[in-house]
């Protein structure tokens, strides 16, 4: 059986700036893969090529077995990938369950929206109480969870979250973690997570990669990663 | 006093649609539609031709002036505007193209319906006259009915069907709107031709009172810019409030300001000036929403 | 010794939303202080308030005694106390040194006129400036980054950027909104070093919001802590970090499960 | 072949304003394009071919400049135009400096008094033709009473000004004088309320453009208005029918000369070439045709004025031709030195009209000094 | 160095293209005419340069009609009612167009990005609106039989001759217009490549950014705005005296967007923009005379080509000779 996702060497670059320099990755069924890495090392990149938001240069992007490298947004998403982006970026003066409903855009159903609907809603409550209220007064961390939500809307099979800890205090920070792993586990939806927080995004992956500058430099079993020397050094830092 | 609001609501109903199609443009495009009165101005020639020359049935004509201008802003949009937009860097440059175009619909109304002013047979007859309280043809206030229901049908378009969401979104954040799998091309597209239907409806709906002629084109546009301004640009109820503000300031600047007529408009641009250095963001100045 | 800024019953309403609620501290000079809180307490717009981006509704803010609330940004600036923005703010077409050279406006001598007609005094400015942006960069560790445009930049360098530009002005009370934000460890603990630097080596006190907790508790000296814009709690980091109330708004409790 | 004899026009004949200028240059080039048909025209002992040069000002001043500089390269010394006011008072020191006569159609009264000489005045002056118009009204329809609208733009409150001026002197009683409209009014109802309710006998539409009569006339009958609507300009009639239908009826406008009371057989053919080349006549040219004719006649009478305008100048005070246009006895001849103290006008006849059922109808026929 | 000694070898050869080349040239082929073409191009793009430089602080201005109006009449009032030297009245004119852009401006410099470019355009009507209403400017009638520009002389010393005397005032007009039209690209290519450039660049940018690194963002504005508004007032003040007449139709909004059109024509990223934008589209008119009824069709064809083929303007091309400040 081949892998849900075979991102096989690819490069990408922003005018003549190169962003991504032969980077390959992978991801089963099932699976949660944690991206980490410094700033600037690709992490971002890599998302935006699997959705089609950048054309890669060279190499291949194969969603369950088909070539999916250049093809345009909308049809990525009609496959079963969903992103929630860097920044979130909700839709500001749309209410609550027009954005959630954007996130069910591709899908005609509308039973079948209905029940996913639900099924958001059940799994964060907070939306329920702001069902109707405009998203950009939403607080930071209700904005989070309702574009985890909006993503969840697609019924995707794969989800990209980039950077869902940034700029959220703490206490959110772990709820969200901890929905991430519910949807993973009980949704069974592949996750690829780009996360600065390298100690949560360990802690709830199976798998990471550790990039650096445009390259994959260490990958391996999160729980490895997690007491390796090198990771240790740059990406998880002493006890707080 | 009643005749004064009368003459506001006819005013602003058609004020609110010419200024919703040039604020959806507005706020999927950013682009500043100098064009947009020629494109009313099109519609207005569209049903001119269809209704009055070749004596079609009306509803006939008015569709086809819709079809027509949605047919030439999807055109415009794709052959145009989209690909200026993508290359240029700054996104202000979609100016010089909608000036250009603006000029160019001019030249093309010219040779193809002359610089006569042209109008249409009543499309029905009679005055309403309560008591000199309010007098108002009968073919105003079908204008006036038609314009609020296209007004609500737009609306209703906007906010609860699929399209209309992936419209309101993209206007919102383009990427993320291409996240949800929303085709940003096509979508564009939709949206420019929209409103330029919308302006193309209005041209065909209000040929039946004011008859047309190419001159009208330019001072719509900036009575356009002034509703939206007022409103807020990019937003839905600002283009309704900025149209209906502007048409009771008008109904009421005449009324009262009559016996200093040449002053009229200057205070409503005055005054106009003054509210948006106090409220520079129009009345509900935000993003599409 | 006295306070070098302080705040005093500060309160800003949005309408009928109470973003701040009589909020009251002071910063003594040389000092780091943090202001946390969860998103929406009101951490951004008491930064505002202080640098006069936002009108108070009522209270005011004090900059070794004098009044610098509800003022023009700018002269604010003038007077030292320069705020960095929590959205990566920077003027995008730009090169990381031109921004740090037009940063440093406020260290100009000559006026605009006299740049314009050349005059000898801004010949020298204007040499001085570059020589003050290099050493800058040097000093940030920025050298190599020079020349970038800075819509080329990374996340993380934008906020280096952020902040350079925010130093530029030769502050003596910088306010950082969230300037390690997109930062992974390794990176934030650098700023976090670079931060003490700058606060060490330029004298410059520093006022900072940021939901990094790590960062946070290894760079405070105090802490303010902001619930649904009321001061819930203030002090070393010790104590917050031990403060029931703020463990309850904020910080949350340890999850074995997330390995948190 | 012959030789080309050119005459320029300068003029707005695209963009919002293009209808001032297209009935103009359409006029002047059906005109000389049956005149070259005919074999050319003859100018002391020469047979020419007439060209028409025309220039696009786009109603911009500057332009208009340009246009007359251009005139003089092109070696023109006649030119019908500019349209308006600014446009008309912009060319004269390149006319001037340039020795170029030009027919503007603008009414600024010290364009044709001296020291300017160099324009000619191409039409009726509103305040030649506003006095007789209320005149005839006064005695004949007892019009004692009226009112004047205006659009808020140069030229039609220089109008306004001159028929409230003319109204008072005969002792007409101006009961409305300072309503006006924005040239982008897309209904005429607010604006005229106020006027309709000081019940004037008479509602002068001063300047209006063909656009805007009939909504006028529209909003005017609509609210009841019974008493008599005129105005000093030329209107189309097709134009009044469309917009205003049966409500026009009885609306006195200015007109040239093809209502058909006064109409010569060459002025129909001219109609009928008219509508031939382009399409669709329009009412204004009949006013518009006269200047090239006045060019080509004193050209003849005087040929030495080909290439010297002064010459032209000294033909125009004794100048004489028959009016191909008229019936009866009507003379082509410089008029004016009532208004202007020197013969800087053409002798158009004036035709007052009556719009009814589609078309007009003459209703006197007056001439101006 | 060699850098700035191929600038100044550029602008020698522009400024003798511009004074001896032109006019040989127009001699040595008759065309007369062009000297009125070619000035009014020199007067507008002065008037363009001032919309440019609104753009350099991040405003697009498609008001500069109502400042070369305003210009236009305070020239020819105080010729005509208060007997004033032209030359003097000039600079008046621009000052006076300075004082309102400063009056006005401080209000409505607050507003940005398209609100910012429609209330200019609704400015251009109100000072229309305002000249037909006031009884100084004559109203409708407007301003007629303006002399031609006096002599203007210092200490006896006759520096300019009166117009009125010149065999040929149309080259005289031109040398004034250019001379102008040099001062005003100078000063703008100095300003621009100061730090004063530096900073409009800034708040063109991020105003936020800009207040809070302590520049005065209302005080640069509005400097600007009147920097902007001084070269509309003295375009409009020489268009007045060339026309001998002025009317308040004489600039309306088409001419607030025409001088908008021409920057973007030329380029917003290059100091010699306009002046090549209005060279362009003006003279382009001109030229396309011939075309007939197809004229407008034919101009505006070319115009959405141009914007197509290089959306950030002629000078996107990098012609180097003419790059200014571009980047
Ligand atoms: N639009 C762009 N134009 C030019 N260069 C870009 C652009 N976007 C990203 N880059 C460059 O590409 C490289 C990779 O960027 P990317 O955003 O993928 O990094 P990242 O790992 O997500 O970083 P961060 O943690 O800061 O989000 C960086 O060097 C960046 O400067
Ligand atoms: N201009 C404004 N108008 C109305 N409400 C505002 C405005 N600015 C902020 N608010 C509201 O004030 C509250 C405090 O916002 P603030 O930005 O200060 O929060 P914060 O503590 O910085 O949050 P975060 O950590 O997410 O950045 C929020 O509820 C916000 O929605
Ligand atoms: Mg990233
Ligand atoms: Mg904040």
């Amino acid at each position: 059986m081949s892998k849900m996702l075979e991102f096989h060497d690819v490069e990408l670059y922003y005018d003549h700036v190169y962003a991504l320099r032969g980077v390959s990755i992978d991801l089963d069924q099932g699976e949660t893969v944690a991206l980490i890495g410094a700033n600037g090392a690709g992490k971002t990149s890599i998302l935006r090529a699997i959705t089609g938001l950048a054309r890669p240069r060279t190499g291949s992007i194969r969603f369950e077995g088909e070539e999916i490298a250049g093809a345009n947004p909308a049809d990525v998403v009609a496959r079963g990938i969903a992103m929630v982006p860097e920044g979130r970026r909700v839709f500001p003066y749309m209410s609550v369950k027009d954005n959630l409903l954007m996130g069910a855009f591709t899908r005609s159903d509308k039973k079948d929206i209905q029940q996913t609907l639900d099924r958001v809603l059940e799994r964060f409550p907070r939306l329920k109480e702001r069902y109707s209220q405009t998203a950009g007064t939403l607080s930071g961390g209700e904005q989070q969870m309702m574009v985890i939500g909006r993503a969840l809307m697609a019924k995707p099979r794969l989800l990209l979250l980039d950077e869902p800890s940034l700029g959220i205090a703490p206490k959110l920070v772990q709820d969200i973690a901890r929905s991430i792993v519910s949807i993973n586990r009980e949704e069974g939806v592949s996750v690829l997570l780009v996360e600065q927080n390298s100690r949560m995004a360990l802690s709830i992956s199976n798998r990471a990669y550790a990039l650096t500058t445009g390259n994959v430099v260490i990958e391996g079993n999160s729980k490895e990663l997690m007491t390796d020397p090198r990771i240790k050094a740059a990406y998880l830092g002493g006890e707080v | 006093m009643e005749q004064i609001i009368a003459n506001g609501i006819y005013l602003g109903a058609q004020y609110a649609m010419i200024a919703l199609g040039l604020t959806l443009i507005f706020a999927l495009m950013n682009v500043l539609n100098f064009a947009h009165g020629q494109m009313y101005v099109l519609g207005g020639f569209v049903t001119y031709t269809i209704y009055g020359q070749l004596g079609l049935p009306y509803v006939v004509a008015l569709l086809a002036s819709c079809v027509t201008l949605a047919v030439l802003g999807a055109l415009i949009e794709k052959f145009l505007f989209g690909p200026v937009i993508r290359r240029s860097s700054r996104e202000e440059s979609t100016m010089l193209l909608a000036a250009g175009l603006a000029f160019l619909l001019d030249a093309v109304i010219l040779l193809l319906f002359g610089e006569k002013q042209r109008g249409v047979p009543k499309i029905v007859d009679g005055v309403l006259n309560w008591d000199f309280r309010i007098i108002m043809p009968y073919d105003r206030i079908l204008i006036c009915l038609l314009a609020i229901l296209s007004i609500v049908a737009f609306i209703s378009f906007m906010q609860f069907t699929k399209t209309g969401r992936a419209l309101r979104a993209l206007a919102q954040d383009r990427v993320a709107a291409q996240l949800m799998g929303v085709n940003v091309e096509r979508y564009s597209m939709i949206g420019f031709a929209l409103g330029a239907m919308l302006a193309g409806l209005v041209g065909g709906l209000l040929v039946t009172i004011t008859g047309i002629n190419l001159g009208m084109g330019g001072p719509t546009s900036i009575k356009a810019f002034m509703m939206v301004m007022i409103g807020g640009a990019g937003v839905i109820s600002g283009a309704i409030a900025g149209g209906i503000i502007l048409g009771f300031m008008e109904a009421i600047g005449l009324a009262v300001l009559s016996q200093y007529g040449d002053i009229t408009y200057l205070l409503i641009f005055v005054s106009l000036m003054i509210f948006l250095a106090i409220r520079p963001q129009g009345l509900m100045g935000k993003p599409w929403g | 010794m006295s306070a070098l800024l302080e705040v005093r019953h500060l309160t800003k309403k949005f309408g009928g939303l109470t973003a701040n609620r009589d909020i009251s501290f002071s910063v003594k000079e040389h000092e780091i202080l943090s202001v946390i809180g969860p998103n929406g307490a009101g951490k951004s717009t008491l930064f505002k308030m202080i640098s006069s981006f936002l009108p108070t509704t009522s209270g005011e803010v004090l900059y070794r005694g004098e009044r610098i609330s509800n003022l023009k940004p700018h002269i604010v600036a003038r007077k030292g106390v320069v705020r960095t923005f929590q959205e990566t703010t920077i003027f995008k077409s730009m090169t990381v040194r031109e921004s740090i050279i037009v940063a440093q406006h406020l260290r100009s001598r000559a006026s605009l006129a006299g740049y314009f007609w050349r005059s000898k005094t801004a010949q020298e400015d204007i040499e001085s400036f570059g020589r003050y942006a290099d050493d800058l960069l040097e000093f940030l560790g920025m050298s190599a980054l020079a020349g970038e445009l800075a819509s080329n930049l990374p996340q993380g360098s934008l906020r280096a950027l952020g902040i350079a530009i925010g130093l530029a002005t030769d502050p003596k009370v910088l306010l950082l909104d969230e300037p390690f934000a997109g930062m992974n460890h390794d990176e934030t603990m650098r700023m976090v070093a670079l931060v003490r630097k700058v606060r060490d080596d330029r004298g410059v006190t520093v006022l900072l919001v940021e939901h990094d907790m790590a960062a946070v508790m290894s760079i405070s000296d105090r802490i303010v802590v902001l619930n649904f814009g009321e001061m819930i709690a203030e002090g070393t980091p010790q104590e917050i970090q031990s403060d029931d109330k703020v463990i309850e708004a904020y910080l949350g409790s340890a999850d074995d499960e997330i390995g948190m | 072949e012959n030789p080309v004899l050119k005459i320029g026009f300068v003029g707005v004949t695209s963009g919002p304003a293009a209808a001032w200028g297209i009935s103009n240059q359409r006029s002047m080039e059906a005109r000389a394009a049956w005149l070259n048909e005919l074999g050319g025209y003859e100018i002391g002992g020469t047979t020419y071919d007439i060209e028409i040069v025309s220039f696009d000002d786009q109603k911009d001043p500057k332009r208009a400049i340009a246009g007359m500089e251009k005139m003089a390269q092109e070696n023109i010394h006649y030119v019908v135009g500019p349209n308006v006011d600014d446009g008309a008072a912009a060319v004269r020191p390149v006319a001037e400096e340039k020795g170029i006569i030009y027919f503007p159609y603008a009414f600024p009264k010290e364009l044709y008094t001296p020291p300017a000489s160099n324009a000619v005045l191409g039409m009726v002056a509103n305040y030649q033709s506003g006095p007789a118009i209320y005149e005839y009204l006064r005695d004949e329809k007892g019009v004692k009473t009226v009112a004047f609208v205006a659009a808020n733009e140069s030229d039609p409150l220089s109008q306004r000004d001159g028929g409230v001026e003319a109204a008072k002197e005969l002792g007409l009683e101006v009961v409305s004088s300072n309503v006006t409209y924005q040239v982008d009014t897309t209904d005429f109802t607010p604006v005229i309320t106020p006027v309709i309710r000081t019940q004037p006998d008479l509602l002068v539409l001063s300047g209006v453009s063909p656009a805007h009569a009939p909504q006028l006339i529209r909003s005017a009958r609509e609210l009841g208005f019974e008493g008599i609507i005129s105005t000093e300009t030329a209107q189309d009639a097709t134009v009044l029918q469309e917009g205003a239908g049966d409500l026009a009826n009885g609306f006195i406008s200015v007109g040239g000369a093809s209502t058909p009371e006064i109409a010569s057989d060459a002025m129909k053919e001219f109609v009928q070439r008219y509508t031939d080349m382009f399409g669709e006549y329009n009412d204004e040219s009949n006013t518009k045709v006269y200047a090239l004719e006045y060019i080509l006649e004193t050209l003849k009478a005087n040929p030495a004025a080909i290439d010297d305008v002064e010459e032209f100048k000294k033909t125009m005070d004794t100048f004489e031709a028959p009016n191909p246009f008229m019936e009866g006895d009507a003379k082509l001849r410089y008029v004016g030195t009532t208004s202007f103290g020197q013969k800087r006008q053409v002798a158009v006849p004036l035709v007052v009209n009556v719009f009814q059922d589609g078309e007009f109808e003459t209703l006197f026929v007056a001439e101006v000094d | 160095m060699t850098q700035s000694l191929k600038m100044l070898i550029n602008a020698v050869i522009f400024l003798v293209v511009l004074f001896v080349a032109v006019p040989v040239l127009i001699a040595a082929s008759g065309r007369t005419d062009f000297y009125f073409t070619l000035t009014s191009v020199a007067l507008l793009s002065i008037a363009s340069a001032g919309v440019w430089l609104m753009f350099y602080i991040g405003r697009i201005n498609i008001g500069q009609g109502a400042f070369a109006l305003i210009g236009a009449y305070v020239s020819a009032i105080l010729v005509t009612k208060a007997g004033m030297s032209f030359w003097l009245t000039l600079p008046l004119a621009g000052l006076f167009a300075a004082l309102v852009g400063v009056l006005i401006g401080v209000p409505i410099l607050r507003l940005k990005g398209v609100y910012f470019a429609m209330i200019s355009l609704v400015l251009t009507q109100v000072v229309s609106l305002t000249a037909l209403a006031l009884p100084i400017t004559n109203g409708a009638k407007g301003i007629t039989s303006i002399p031609l520009p006096d002599e203007l002389s210092v200490l006896g010393v006759t520096l300019i001759p009166d117009f009125a005397t010149l065999e040929n005032s149309r080259l005289a007009f031109y040398y004034t217009a250019c001379i102008l039209m040099v001062l005003t690209f100078a000063a703008m290519y100095r300003l621009v490549n100061s730090r004063l450039g530096h900073i409009c660049r800034s708040m063109q940018q991020n105003e936020e950014l800009a207040a809070s690194i302590g520049i005065n963002i209302a005080y640069v504005r509005v400097i600007v705005f009147a920097i902007s508004s001084f070269f509309g007032g003295i375009g409009g003040a020489m268009f007045g005296s060339i026309a001998q007449s002025v009317y308040p139709s004489t600039f309306v909004v088409t001419d607030s967007v025409n001088f908008m059109l021409n920057c973007f024509l030329g380029g917003l990223g290059y100091v010699f923009g306009p002046m090549l934008g209005t060279l362009v589209l003006y003279f382009g008119w001109d030229l396309m005379f011939e075309l007939g009824r197809f004229q407008l069709l034919v101009y505006s064809s070319v115009l959405i080509m141009l914007m197509l083929v290089l959306p950030n303007g002629l000078l996107s091309l990098k012609l180097p000779r003419f790059a200014g400040a571009g980047k």
